[in-house]
């Protein structure tokens, strides 16, 4: 067990220098992230009543395309440099290869939403920054990121990966994107009261859902 | 073979027939919605059996990432291929139904937007086969996509099982209220359902004798290289 | 005894790999024995790589079974990879990471005790000590070639895969590579492709030749040189 | 240099590991169920709302929220001033009441006591609901009609 999770660590820890190193996909995502703040901000109208809803819209969407960068960035360095076998070839069972990537994964959309979540909170003027907003962006982006480091990792290896993730990723999402968009609402919203932890609950249990299953069929999309 | 096909493709021009005529001159008129009620008969078997594709490709995509054998691959594949048809079926004979009665041609009502994701789920299913080469990965690479798409699939009963919806309550089957349907009308879905139950039996088996008699080519070919082989090298 | 004794080292049992156009392998068997030393020449597209690919399990046959000291190399468990060392065409190293990290990452993998000193050890051995804070990004394909193999050998294991380790190396490294094959990794079992036979021949106990009609011939060093002399003649 | 005369002892029959992977697939399975049996609860507790009652609307007073309300037409309470589109009406769910106003075109089955509507709008304090889009809810009795049945 322990060497197990010696080994997803390893493999994340590798991602985290990687991207350290060069510091590409951190830069490219931050930029796309602010210009579709920037365009849904002046686009969509100031209204009192629906600024709740536009922001958890807004910034959801805004995740949902960073981790698809994410994802896809993080097994084309692998698939560009090492090849899909240069890990298989290790003496690493092949969940913690997936474990480890999402965990890497992980790590830089809360590196990410870190930075997106106090500047929405500023361009839109809600206070973002709870205890409850801040769990529910970690439950769902666990099952977010889990679903597409599976999808990600079977679209490197076709013929036409940029058109293949996107295809696969985004109908897949789409449940817990809903539910963390609507969660995120009703957390702004104080007279919805406690009845947001078991909004919290709902993401953590689609969240495992994802992860346990994709865990499972990972074995399967790199087994050569 | 032919005489089979035969058969059943006679057994169900003569289904459909019968299930038109019901529709169009037998049944009458609904009181409260009037002649665009007559859709009913197409839309509701379409709908219903679009939910049998998401759970015959979850059981043979598990059995094929198990077994590897590529008969269930076959079946997966063509499931994929008549649930997307009888989806967009659904889809379509429910939006045009929608406007008459509900007023609009699309509403997001959990059903709806399940039956689109699902939608989506199998052309993203179509699209991975078509962009994978080697027979073996496309067969793994799908099946790992149809099993997490029809997973979707169960979302989509939970939606129209436990959500409150636009749709009405179920008509047919255990939770129906007693004497909901006039028997003119039952007999009419009756008719209509067998009808396109049989369509949908035929198209699937149809479509896995396809692909398993494209299989079956690709072994015959190396089969033949290897003769070929063996006689040059001699 | 243990069952690297009693197995042979690697088991081709009726191997044939076919991709959609061509077949690379064709009803292979070969047995190779601990300690034996297998150069495997052949043509372009006689199926040199994929052998080695195959072998080293990152390619699945189409048909046929390969056992590693007995066990079959697609249903062992991820341990059983330990004993075998692979160079591919791609030697598997991050081209961000200088050579000493990608070193630390796969020995960490490979559960090397150890690793920094493992790590001198085995640039000593190839020489690369002055490269290994370097990018690889920034390296030569030779000296790129000379990580991939400390990479391929940093865990110490006794399966050996060499796919062409000789390629885009000068004279010098080739020497250097040939000492280190032939005294260093005497106990291991290698199987190792070469266009250069003349400087690979020196360095085995086997051949196997690999024609383009996938037809394999298996000979010691001896029955090749004797072949050899009768194909002159 | 490297050790070559040290070889490790090749144990490598799978029993022992095989058995872990075996754990870790239980493991990943005993998630996926436990997660599915508390969405299944949830989803069986409360889950999406789709639309409201009345009732509900009436009481909780929604504020600033697009929410959808259903609801039977009050028979004669459809009113609209000629020359203006626009039109009030009372949802009702049996026991409590509703005023509508609604600006556009309604469905052909609005009228039809057997329907149900649905609106999607805002609740204003003063007790007025701003609707945006009216559904009409098919009736769940198909049952045919008398005088052109055949």
């Amino acid at each position: 067990m322990k060497t197990y999770l010696t080994q997803v660590w390893d493999i994340s820890y590798k991602d985290i220098r990687l991207e350290m190193r060069t510091r590409q996909m951190a830069v490219s995502v931050l930029v796309i992230v602010i210009a579709l703040m920037i365009v849904t901000n002046l686009a969509i109208p100031k209204s009192v009543d629906a600024t709740f809803t536009t922001t958890a819209t807004v910034i959801w969407l805004c995740i949902l395309i960073a981790s698809f960068m994410v994802v896809m960035r993080n097994f084309v360095i692998e698939y560009d440099q090492i090849g899909f076998h240069g890990l298989i070839m290790c003496p690493v069972p092949r969940d913690a290869i997936y474990l480890g990537k999402v965990v890497s994964n992980l790590i830089f959309l809360l590196v990410i939403e870190s930075i997106l979540f106090p500047l929405s909170s500023i361009l839109f003027d809600v206070p973002l920054l709870t205890p409850t907003v801040t769990a529910i962006t970690g439950m769902a982006t666990i099952g977010i990121v889990a679903a597409g480091t599976l999808f990600a990792a079977i679209s490197v290896n076709t013929k036409a990966r940029e058109i293949m993730l996107p295809v696969l990723f985004f109908p897949a999402v789409i449940p817990i994107v809903l539910a963390a968009v609507d969660a995120t609402q009703n957390a702004l919203n104080p007279s919805y009261g406690a009845k947001i932890l078991e909004d919290i609950g709902v993401l953590a249990a689609l969240s495992l859902a994802i992860i346990a299953t994709s865990a499972i069929l990972f074995n399967f999309a790199v087994d050569e | 073979m032919l005489l089979q096909n035969r058969i059943m493709l006679g057994l169900i021009l003569i289904a459909m027939m019968s299930a038109l005529y019901l529709i169009f001159i037998m049944v009458p008129t609904d009181v409260n919605l009037g002649v665009s009620q007559r859709i009913f008969y197409i839309h509701v078997p379409l709908a219903v059996l679009s939910l049998i594709p998401p759970i015959i490709v979850f059981i043979t995509s598990t059995l094929y990432l198990v077994r590897r054998s590529p008969q269930w691959d076959a079946l997966a594949h063509s499931s994929v291929e008549v649930g997307l048809l009888f989806t967009t079926l659904a889809l379509v004979t429910g939006s045009i139904w929608a406007r008459p009665t509900w007023g609009v041609w699309w509403t997001w009502d959990p059903v709806l937007t399940t039956f689109l994701i699902l939608w989506l789920v199998y052309l993203g299913y179509l699209l991975i086969r078509s962009y994978t080469v080697e027979p073996d990965k496309r067969a793994r690479f799908s099946a790992i996509v149809g099993i997490l798409g029809s997973i979707n699939a169960l979302a989509v009963y939970l939606a129209s099982e436990l959500w409150r919806t636009i749709h009405p309550d179920k008509v047919i089957g255990p939770a129906a209220e007693e004497n909901a349907l006039d028997p003119a009308i039952q007999l009419g879905i009756l008719v209509s359902f067998i009808a396109i139950l049989l369509l949908f039996a035929y198209t699937i088996i149809f479509r896995t004798r396809l692909h398993s008699a494209v299989n079956q080519i690709g072994s015959l070919r190396d089969q033949i290289d290897d003769l070929v082989y063996r006689i040059s090298n001699k | 005894m243990t069952n690297q004794f009693k197995y042979a080292a690697i088991e081709c049992d009726n191997v044939s790999k076919h991709y959609i156009s061509e077949r690379a392998l064709d009803h292979l068997d070969i047995n190779i024995k601990t300690g034996e030393r297998l150069l495997v020449i052949g043509p372009n597209g006689s199926g040199k790589s994929t052998l080695i690919n195959v072998i080293g399990g990152l390619i699945r046959p189409t048909k046929g079974i390969i056992r590693i000291h007995g066990v079959d190399i697609h249903k062992s468990s991820p341990e059983h990879r330990k004993t075998i060392g692979i160079l591919t065409h791609r030697p598997f190293l991050y081209e961000d990471f200088t050579g000493r990290e990608n070193l630390t990452f796969f020995g960490k993998l490979f559960n090397v005790p150890n690793v920094s000193y493992r790590i001198e050890e085995i640039a000593d051995l190839f020489t690369i000590g002055h490269l290994l804070d370097r990018r690889v990004s920034l390296l030569s394909h030779g000296n790129r070639k000379r990580l991939g193999m400390a990479r391929t050998i940093i865990h110490d294991p006794n399966v050996i895969l060499l796919d062409e380790p000789d390629s885009g190396l000068d004279a010098h490294s080739l020497d250097e590579l040939g000492q280190t094959l032939g005294q260093t990794l005497q106990s291991k079992t290698i199987v190792l492709t070469s266009h250069n036979v003349d400087w690979a021949l020196p360095l085995v106990t086997d051949v196997l030749q690999l024609s383009t009609r996938q037809e394999a011939l298996k000979t010691s060093i001896r029955e090749y040189h004797s072949l050899h002399e009768l194909r002159k003649s | 240099m490297s050790d070559e005369s040290h070889i490790e002892p090749t144990t490598m029959q799978n029993s022992e590991p095989q058995s872990t992977a075996k754990t870790r697939l239980i493991i990943a399975l005993t998630v996926l169920g436990i997660a599915l049996s508390y969405f299944l609860f949830t989803a069986f507790q409360s889950a999406q709302v789709y639309y409201y009652t009345v009732g509900e609307v009436v009481t909780n007073k929604p504020h600033a929220e697009l929410v959808r309300v259903n609801g039977n037409l009050v028979a004669d309470s459809f009113t609209r001033i000629s020359g203006e589109t626009e039109a009030r009406f009372e949802l009702t769910d049996g026991s409590t009441k509703l005023l509508m106003i609604y600006d556009g075109i309604i469905p052909d089955l609005f009228f039809n006591p057997h329907s149900e509507i649905v609106a999607e709008g805002q609740y204003y304090e003063e007790g007025t609901f701003h609707v945006d889009d009216i559904l009409v809810k098919c009736p769940s009795k198909y049952t045919g009609e008398v005088t052109e049945s055949t």
